[in-house]
């Protein structure tokens, strides 16, 4: 179906890797946001998942060949922190707001 | 799409994009092997910055050639997060320092 | 003129009813004049109306009334309607006259009268209805005006508690009356009087003859006070005495006989209408008379007598020989006429002597002879002393029940039961006029006993001489009349019979005599014990009070409906929704097992295969769901950090698979949410680990836990299970192919779901952020009278550990440390927030093409405000930035509703989009959509409201620092 | 220039701004670059209410430089705290917290510095008394530099240039 | 689409949406002007409804509305029928009777009363207008976010306690709702409900019974919504703490849910519908009777008058669903009549509820409204008081109080009764003595009377406690908006009465034309040139 | 993919379900947003499961329906997470509410008898 089987091989098995990898990682993360055992360490991770499922979200972008999860994307990078923020002044202050 | 790209530009995007991945594993690694807490924060930089880097340039990479113009957009996310993710750790690692002073937790930092 | 006459007849006392209830209140004569001026004319018309009812005949007039249910208004007048017509009408106009001077001038004339006079057209009503239901609708009528008028005096508890003893008991048989009705009509095919006394073979036949036969007595019985639904009626005494001369001597309660002779054609003369009807009579006959003995209230003892002569007529009924319901008919008009008056001179005696207590009262023959002779005129009659009404129609009964007409069990007992009940008929009688006017005058009287008005005695004086009058010459003064109805009732089976005064020397007459023998000596005997019975009941039925029994009934009743609400209901949330999720889960099983079902080989294997980064995502997911889960109860925050989690998996999901505008607002109103969350968070009050449960509790507590687990995994699996079933097939020809091919021509935009949500489906969207809109609103309504729970009213822990410890510092301030922690993150946020308002335009802008979309650019603009409070607290942002979050809710609203309403301009439909491309020299094409601005009005109103959830919230801190600004001290608001 | 001023309050910000719409709305038409000189013009207003210190750059040459050696010390971080992890760093390891006296007193410049700081892998601003001036930092690995020292000597200097 | 009266079929939900809108954009204090305001808007929307009314028993189907100018099945489209333009007309009546009872007091007890009630109006209307599934879905929670706000209008502990539970119950129901719209859209792959009615009988096996599934959901959702037993418990605490005027027009609400099961099941289910044919009908019928049975002891259990309303509109909606499930199409014509009046009633039980525990005992808190500090105290303006002497006020609220108390037992001679009537003999087949009648048939016509009697007792009690047990301290002061809006509602009740004839008649083609769906399908689905 | 989208929805569902049949009003809050996210998910998969073909032409001219995901069950999707996010805040403030006006944060609003 492709002129160039090679790119689409590589491509496919690379990212899918790559998208495997990733969310190796988020297993990772998930697993320490799980088991804690401190409230910060649970933001902590789930910043990072954020972070993660951010990367996974490009690299499954480029597996699907479609540039229209990128605003997933930059919304996740440009506004996602104001969760992580909101849990880490809630355990700094006991309050978001004051 | 992802079949008019060549080859060269193919390895290249998945070699990034693997780079980045295994990177960002490594941090999120850290988030577990790590022992506490104050160690444990240095871990997911990794994939807020080199991690991210290198999948960023990947996708940039992949889809400038792709629509065979320069697309910068996926920097953007790069710069965002940059400025972003030490909002979090800054208020993590304060908050952290203040409960384990508030608690008498040994590895409590000390008062500046 | 026939038809007038009737109408007439029929409309009259209403109209008068209507009249007296716009009279001034205290207006007495007028009042009772208009009353007594209906019934007379009613009366004149009734009279009128002789020729068209004589001999058998019988007039109707009709009006349509709910013609698709086969009902009218049928007004229908045959003999049987007539003479009880007169009867009301007549007895009618005394009562009037008699309550003007009956009523104290304190009493509200106007209610009264227009009660009576409504009752009166409810009574002609029943009387002259044409038609089963009609007459059921003024059945009830009559139950509620009499609940009306016996409760005329509220005031008094006991004329409340008869009042709604009365209507209780009556209105039920009127139920029961309504269900037979409707099945007789079911049985006939039409409930038009005339049709159904047509069909009274076809009514025996039916298999459903006894469930009618039942309820309609049932309607009937306790109408008439017939055991063992007497009980209402001395309870209904507590009425103004009028009332009961007119309700409970003469009308009302003759309701239920007028029903059973008037459907005496059709569902007597077998042995269920027998043995139903006889034994009511028979029992309601001897105890009415055996309890009438015993009273010590005038009135009382007039009830429990009127219980024992509708007991009587009732048994005539039962007795299923013609003769027998000739009798009948004859005795309903005498008693109507004795037991009026009688009611009418207790009320004269109560109202001249202020007492009603036949031990009180006392040779009352000297102050007021006239009304002694009247009374005890009336009261002989009552027990059937000859030459009086009641004795003509007592030998009747005598004579049936010794001839038996049919070989029935009853029949061998009856002529001893007759005896019985004449001869306590007797004693009562005597006991009445001995106790009230002979014996030494009583002293200790409320009130100096005197002739009452001459008016006042003047209905009494009338039934009176009516009583002897008929009494002397039966034939003369009632025989017509009584042929009349007779005749309607049997037609051409009509009995012979006789209503001369001597009929010889025969077992009735004998009996007759025995029973005044038995009777006076009965008296003699017993008289004394009687007034001094400790007890104050019947003798061996004092413990059989049936009105306490309804009581406590009542009682029982709001108990056992308050233990089956408990029982069937659920008041707790939990088990509500408990329930709700079992019936769901019942419901779609039930639904799932009764069609075809699903083959298994229908549905395919996935295409796609697994990718394994897929189903480790979705461990992530659900162990975070889990986790969340679990964590909910003790640890919130980590339930928070949970969900988030979920969350975030669902929103890769959505970009995984498709929907990229979904998972862009996924993880917009995650993060929305979370901030959410956490605002709450403050306000709830630490929850710990170590409060213990009881041990007693344990068990049943891990039961239930159980129980739960096993509906929530049930739930899952059936989600589960039904998404896979669906998703394993593959989908139908939809609408959806519609979307795709017209987005672009007819929407002018290339993201399909945008153009749904801003076009196609805008409605929705409008209806959606309406949704947005009123949970704003109602948020602010909520949160402006928040009142904090006392343990959360201080400031939080850390907080207040670090301002200990600042207090401590000599060179800081309270606050410092806040400060400088937040000093760097503050800085980016602020930087952040016009960066985030292009990220919102950019949503906004591309939204038609590509994913964003009014609503993502909303929420990312209400977040780039709430990262400011975040960053700079609520006061600084107040400060500055002045949101005003409701006017935005309406500037969304009104854009939205205002670009819709703008295709009316063009004579399209509400929100018909209109869209072109501008060609704009030097800058291309630009697609000009309506529909941009109707995502306008969605962003306006997206950041109203979103903002002002969350800055409600947010400002919840704020309120101690102004009560601590008011001067009120902390501790004791806390 | 005043009127200058006060149309255009933030122009670094207004060109960033620019930039991004310009970046986020490729390729570039002259409707989009419209509509970016629109962004650019009359976002930053938005942040007058805020009020926030005006942002002023001097050195644009140490910026550059500044970028290209955060640039470099992440990756070397990222490198060196991706073997701590792995645990490929041979010996024993000590993290802790280090205590940094810093010169730089401007809003921007301490920010600019806590952003660098944390996003390089290894080392995390845990707090800082703008009355002392002292930071506390927290490092994975206390042996790998003299931390205080290499800080101020490869930020701080062009960080103070660069907002004095 | 040419004539501009057309665009009247949207005008229920944009007029009070695009008012609120107005509304909100005004300052909280001008009382005077925004009482005016939505009284006019009240008063246009049952001209509107009352227009509609007469032009769809005018039409021989039904006027269709294409939103967006979109044809039939892809679009949505508002339907005015008999049965929607009935109750968008019941609806309007008790909107604006309860506007107006709110003027005297309770729109000043909690922020933005006007813009709120009306969007519950827009939100009622919709659900009635509309034809399209999902649609439905978005106006059932606008309706809901309303009567969220409403329940917790006035504050106070008792109302927001009832408010979680009546939220967290609804919120459960508009899941269910999603499953099984989605459930209905997966497998036939439309959502307009003509469009639904005419590819049912298309349906494979699988797809039926999964459509099925997704069926009974959107039924349990709307069973929910009507308080069926073993699903309504949430109703009489919520309603009874809700302030009068909100408890008054939440009455409708329920109908709402009894509405749309009776539009679906004979549109979907009717006889015409192939093999789901009579879908659900024994439970509707099973569930009616157990919720008028419940309904009726929890009435006679009832300690306060607001609660016993509560269980008045349960009975109410569980009789008009059990005439549903008997399948008699006369049965459900006297039903839809018994539902407008019954509705009428308890809604002005509601507001008796609310004047008369306000004159028994003033310190109830569990009904009063907790005013604000930053108001006038709305206590203080005595000089809107009805200015009638104590005993005129007692027999004003005497008579409501029969009527309604008439009206719920369904004693004659009132609407009630006729209701019931038309009920009964639709079930017992009075008018049509061929065939047998069902046992089941027979144990409703039981429940009814029996229930109806249940009514009578304790409303019995509970009129002679307020009426004739002579008060000690203040009677109740009755304000010159709350006679005018009990005299609204106790003239619709009369009217409903004395019109009972071609009221029944409009019920009986009502059910006639939702017999045959064949026609609304056609209205709906008939193309048109865009 | 729809097996493993099957059994997060089950798994989402399970924990909400199990989350709002408990007594404490926040574990409610939680409960309905898990089972909130759970029947959207549930609702998008109903349009059926497509990987790359997201419902945004690639050109006005390619509209064949079958290059592209179903677009409704998102659209629809769309609109119910905005409607359950407003309620999920309505709920939680008044959870607010009932915690500050009753003291207890029980879903009844009072404790339950033992």
């Amino acid at each position: 179906m492709s002129p160039l089987p090679l790119t689409s091989l590589i491509l496919s098995w690379g990212l899918a890797l790559a998208a495997v990898l990733l969310v190796l990682a988020m297993t990772l993360c998930a697993w320490r946001m799980l088991r804690g055992p401190r409230a910060q360490d649970r933001v902590l991770a789930l910043d990072a998942l954020y972070v993660n499922g951010l990367l996974l979200i490009l690299v499954l972008g480029m597996r699907q060949g479609s540039g229209l999860a990128f605003e997933a994307a930059l919304i996740i990078g440009l506004v996602g922190f104001t969760a992580t923020v909101a849990l880490a002044k809630f355990l700094m202050q006991g309050e978001v707001i004051r | 799409m992802s079949a008019d790209l060549p080859v060269w530009a193919a390895c290249l995007v998945v070699g990034l994009a693997l780079a980045g991945a295994a990177v960002s594993f490594v941090g999120a690694l850290g988030l577990v092997r790590l022992s506490h807490f104050y160690e444990r924060v240095h871990a997911p930089s990794l994939c807020a910055t080199l991690g991210l880097f290198l999948v960023v340039a990947a996708s940039s990479l992949f889809f400038s050639v792709a629509e065979g113009r320069v697309v910068l957009r996926d920097g953007l996310i790069a710069l965002f997060v940059i400025v972003t993710t030490p909002v979090t750790l800054l208020l993590l690692g304060r908050a952290a320092a203040y409960r384990d002073r508030a608690e008498g937790h040994p590895g409590a930092p000390p008062e500046p | 003129m026939t038809d007038e006459l009737l109408v007439a007849a029929a409309v009259l006392p209403f109209a008068g009813a209507l009249g007296a209830a716009l009279l001034p209140r205290r207006a007495r004569d007028a009042a009772a004049g208009l009353a007594g001026l209906s019934a007379l004319v009613g009366l004149g018309c009734v009279l009128a109306l002789i020729p068209a009812v004589a001999s058998g005949r019988s007039a109707a007039v009709s009006f349509s009334w709910l013609p698709s249910l086969g009902l009218a208004v049928t007004l229908r007048i045959d003999g049987l309607a007539w003479l009880f017509s007169l009867l009301v009408l007549g007895i009618g106009a005394l009562v009037a006259l008699y309550a003007r001077y009956y009523m104290a001038p304190g009493d509200s004339a106007s209610r009264f009268f227009s009660l009576l006079l409504a009752f009166m057209g409810a009574m002609q009503g029943v009387v002259l209805a044409g038609d089963l239901i009609q007459l059921v609708v003024f059945w009830e009528l009559t139950s509620l005006l009499s609940f009306l008028l016996v409760g005329y005096w509220s005031g008094k508890p006991q004329a409340r508690e008869g009042a709604r003893m009365a209507l209780t008991v009556t209105a039920a048989g009127g139920l029961c009356l309504l269900a037979g009705m409707i099945l007789i009509g079911r049985i006939v095919g039409s409930t038009d009087l005339a049709t159904v006394l047509a069909s009274g073979d076809r009514i025996r036949e039916s298999p459903l003859y006894l469930p009618a036969l039942v309820l309609v007595l049932a309607g009937a019985l306790t109408k008439s006070a017939q055991v063992p639904f007497h009980f209402w009626l001395p309870r209904a005494m507590a009425a103004p005495t009028p009332v009961s001369a007119y309700l409970h001597s003469a009308t009302l309660v003759k309701a239920g006989i007028f029903l059973m002779i008037r459907l005496y054609p059709v569902l007597a003369e077998t042995d269920a209408w027998y043995i139903l009807v006889g034994t009511a009579g028979v029992a309601t006959m001897l105890f009415g008379a055996w309890c009438a003995v015993f009273q010590h209230d005038l009135k009382g003892l007039l009830a429990y007598s009127t219980i024992s002569h509708l007991g009587l007529i009732t048994l005539l009924l039962g007795l299923d020989s013609t003769l027998s319901v000739v009798a009948a008919i004859f005795h309903t008009v005498n008693h109507a006429t004795f037991k009026a008056s009688l009611f009418m001179a207790a009320g004269i005696i109560d109202h001249e002597t202020g007492t009603r207590d036949l031990r009180r009262l006392s040779g009352l023959r000297r102050a007021m002879p006239v009304t002694a002779t009247l009374a005890m005129v009336a009261a002989a009659a009552m027990a059937g002393v000859p030459l009086l009404n009641g004795f003509l129609s007592k030998e009747m009964f005598l004579a049936e029940a010794v001839a038996g007409t049919h070989d029935r069990a009853l029949n061998a007992g009856l002529p001893l039961v007759a005896a019985v009940a004449s001869a306590l008929s007797v004693l009562y009688s005597l006991r009445f006029i001995r106790q009230t006017f002979f014996g030494p005058p009583a002293l200790d009287l409320p009130r100096a006993p005197h002739e009452p008005p001459r008016w006042m005695r003047f209905p009494v004086e009338a039934l009176v001489v009516a009583c002897v009058a008929v009494g002397l010459a039966p034939g003369l003064i009632i025989g017509t009349a009584l042929e009349i109805a007779v005749v309607a009732v049997f037609g051409e089976r009509a009995p012979a019979y006789s209503l001369s005064l001597w009929h010889g020397f025969n077992l009735p007459l004998a009996l007759s005599l025995a029973a005044l023998v038995v009777g006076v000596g009965l008296y003699r005997l017993l008289g004394p014990r009687i007034d001094t019975n400790p007890r104050g009941g019947p003798w061996l039925l004092d413990r059989l009070d049936a009105a306490r029994l309804f009581d406590r009934a009542m009682v029982g009743l709001e108990r056992g409906a308050r233990w089956l609400e408990d029982r069937l209901g659920a008041a707790r949330l939990q088990d509500q929704l408990r329930i709700l999720l079992l019936v769901a889960l019942v419901l779609a099983l039930t639904a799932l097992l009764h069609g075809a079902g699903i083959a298994p080989a229908t549905l395919r294997l996935p295409e796609a295969g697994l990718d394994p980064a897929f189903a480790l995502l979705w461990l992530v997911g659900g162990a975070s769901a889990v986790a969340a889960a679990a964590a909910a109860k003790y640890q919130r925050l980590a339930a928070i950090i949970f969900a988030g989690g979920a969350g975030l998996v669902s929103c890769i999901t959505f970009a995984w698979l498709s929907a990229p505008d979904l998972a862009a607002t996924q993880i917009l109103i995650e993060v929305v949410t979370t901030v959410l969350l956490l605002l709450g968070l403050r306000w709830l009050p630490k929850r710990d680990r170590s409060i213990p449960i009881p041990a007693s509790e344990k068990p049943r507590a891990r039961r239930r836990r159980a129980a739960d687990l096993a509906l929530a995994v049930a739930f899952g699996a059936c989600l589960a299970g039904l998404s896979y079933a669906v998703m394993a097939r593959p989908a139908g020809e939809g609408i959806a192919r519609f979307f795709v091919e017209n987005v672009y021509s007819g929407g002018g935009g290339r993201n399909v779901v945008n153009v749904l949500l801003v076009d196609f489906r805008a409605f929705d969207t409008l209806g959606e952020i309406t949704v947005l809109g009123i949970v704003g609103l109602t948020v602010l309504a909520l949160l402006r009278r928040f009142r904090p729970a006392a343990d959360s009213l201080d400031r939080p822990a850390p907080q207040r550990r670090l301002a200990a410890w600042e207090r401590a510092q000599p060179d800081r301030n309270p606050g410092d440390s806040m400060a400088d922690a937040m000093r760097v993150p503050a800085t980016v946020m602020t930087w952040l927030f016009p960066v985030l308002v292009v990220l919102a335009l950019h949503l906004f802008l591309r939204g038609h093409d590509l994913p964003g979309g009014g609503f993502a650019a909303g929420i990312a603009l209400s977040i780039a405000f709430v990262l400011q409070y975040m960053a700079h607290g609520a006061r600084w942002v107040d400060e500055r930035l002045a949101i005003r979050p409701v006017t935005w809710i309406g500037c969304g609203l009104l854009v939205a509703a205002g670009v819709g309403a703008g295709s009316w301009l063009f004579g399209r439909p509400f929100l018909t989009t209109a869209f072109a491309y501008a060609e704009i020299p030097g800058l291309g094409k630009i697609p000009l959509a309506s529909a941009l601005l109707f995502d306008l009005g969605v962003v306006v109103l997206v950041v109203g409201a979103t903002v002002l959830m969350l800055v409600a919230l947010a400002r919840q801190s704020l309120r101690r620092a102004r009560a601590e600004a008011a001067g009120l001290p902390q501790r004791e608001e806390a | 220039m005043r009127r200058l001023a006060r149309l255009l309050p933030h122009p670094l910000l207004s060109f960033g701004l620019a930039l991004m719409w310009l970046l986020l709305n490729a390729p570039v038409t002259p409707g989009t670059g419209l509509l970016a000189l629109a962004v650019g013009l009359l976002v930053p207003l938005s942040l007058r209410a805020l009020r926030p210190e005006p942002l002023r750059v001097r050195a644009p040459r140490a910026l550059l430089v500044l970028a290209g050696r955060v640039a470099a010390d992440v990756v070397q971080s990222n490198i060196a705290v991706g073997r701590v992890i792995l645990g490929l760093r041979p010996g024993e390891r000590r993290s802790g917290f280090v205590h940094v006296p810093l010169a730089i007193t401007s809003r921007a410049g301490l920010t600019a510095l806590a952003i660098i700081l944390t996003s390089a892998p290894g080392t995390l601003w845990v707090q800082h008394d703008p009355r002392t001036g002292r930071l506390l930092l927290h490092v994975l690995d206390l042996d790998e530099a003299d931390w205080p020292a290499r800080i101020k000597a490869r930020y701080e200097g062009l960080l103070l240039e660069i907002f004095p | 689409m040419s004539l501009p009266a057309d665009h009247l079929i949207v005008a229920p939900v944009v007029l009070p949406l695009a008012v609120s809108g107005a509304l909100l954009l005004l300052d909280e204090r001008r009382h005077a002007l925004k009482a005016g305001v939505s009284v006019a808007t009240a008063l246009a929307l049952l001209a509107i409804a009352v227009w509609l009314l007469l032009a769809a028993a005018a039409a021989p189907g039904a006027l269709a509305y294409r939103l967006g100018d979109w044809p039939a099945p892809y679009g949505i489209v508002l339907v005015v029928d008999r049965l929607s333009a009935g109750m968008l007309v019941l609806a309007s009546v008790l909107g604006l009777c309860a506007l107006v009872y709110a003027l005297s007091r309770w729109n000043r007890a909690g922020p933005r009363f006007h813009a709120l009630f009306l969007l519950l109006l827009m939100g009622v209307n919709g659900a009635f207008l509309t034809g399209d599934l999902f649609n439905l879905f978005v106006f059932f929670e606008v309706m809901l976010a309303a009567s969220y706000g409403l329940v917790l209008h006035g504050s106070g502990a008792a109302r927001i306690r009832a408010g979680l539970a009546y939220i967290a119950v609804n919120l459960v129901a508009s899941l269910f709702f999603l499953i099984g719209v989605s459930l209905v859209y997966a497998n036939t792959g439309t959502l307009s409900m003509a469009d639904l009615a005419r590819r049912l009988p298309l349906l494979g096996p699988a797809e039926r019974s999964l459509f099925e599934v997704g069926a009974a959901f959107l039924g349990v959702t709307f069973l929910i919504k009507s308080s069926l037993w073993p699903l309504g418990f949430w109703l009489p605490p919520a309603y009874a703490a809700a302030s009068a005027p909100a408890a008054a027009i939440l009455s409708i609400l329920s109908k709402v849910g009894v509405y749309v099961v009776v539009r679906l099941s004979l549109l979907l289910f009717g006889a015409e519908s192939g093999a789901s044919a009579g879908f659900g009908a024994q439970w509707l019928l099973a569930g009616g009777i157990a919720t008028l049975a419940f309904g009726t002891f929890g009435l006679l259990a009832a300690r306060d008058l607001a609660r016993a309303a509560g269980f008045a509109v349960m009975i109410s909606s569980g009789t008009v669903l059990a005439a549903l499930g008997s399948g008699s199409a006369a049965a459900v014509s006297g039903a839809l009549f018994y539902l407008a009046g019954s509705t009428l009633a308890a809604a002005t039980l509601f507001l008796l509820a609310e004047i008369l525990q306000r004159g028994r005992d003033p310190a109830a808190s569990a009904t009063e409204a907790v005013f604000d500090d930053e108001d006038l105290d709305p206590f203080e303006d005595d000089d809107t008081v009805v200015a009638l002497d104590i005993p005129a006020i007692v027999a004003l609220l005497g008579a409501a109080y029969l009527v309604c108390a008439l009206m719920l037992a369904g004693l004659p001679p009132l609407a009630g009764f006729i209701g019931k009537l038309a009920i009964l003999s639709g079930l017992a087949g009075a008018a049509a003595p061929a065939g047998p009648v069902a046992a089941s048939s027979w144990l409703l016509v039981g429940a009814l009377l029996l229930s109806g009697l249940g009514t009578l007792i304790p409303l019995l009690r509970f009129g002679i406690f307020n009426f004739w047990v002579p008060l000690e301290g203040p009677s109740p002061a009755l304000r010159t908006a709350e006679a005018a809006a009990l005299a609204g509602l106790v003239a619709g009740c009369l009217a409903l009465s004395l019109w009972g004839g071609p009221a029944l008649a409009y019920a009986e083609a009502t059910a006639r034309w939702l017999a045959s769906p064949a026609g609304y399908v056609d209205a709906v689905l008939r193309e048109t040139a865009r | 993919m729809e097996a493993v989208l099957a059994a997060g929805i089950g798994g989402l569902a399970a924990a909400g379900v199990w989350l709002i049949l408990r007594p404490r009003s926040f574990q409610v809050a939680i409960g309905l947003t898990l089972l909130g996210y759970a029947v959207n998910l549930f609702v998008f998969a109903m349009g059926r499961l497509r990987v790359g073909a997201p419902p945004v032409l690639a050109s006005p001219e390619a509209n064949d329906p079958t290059l592209y995901a179903d677009p409704l069950p998102q659209a629809l999707v769309l609109t119910a997470l905005v409607i359950s996010f407003a309620l999920t805040a309505l709920f939680l403030v008044v959870l607010l509410a009932a915690r500050g006006i009753a003291g207890s944060d029980h879903v009844d609003g009072r404790e339950p008898d033992r």
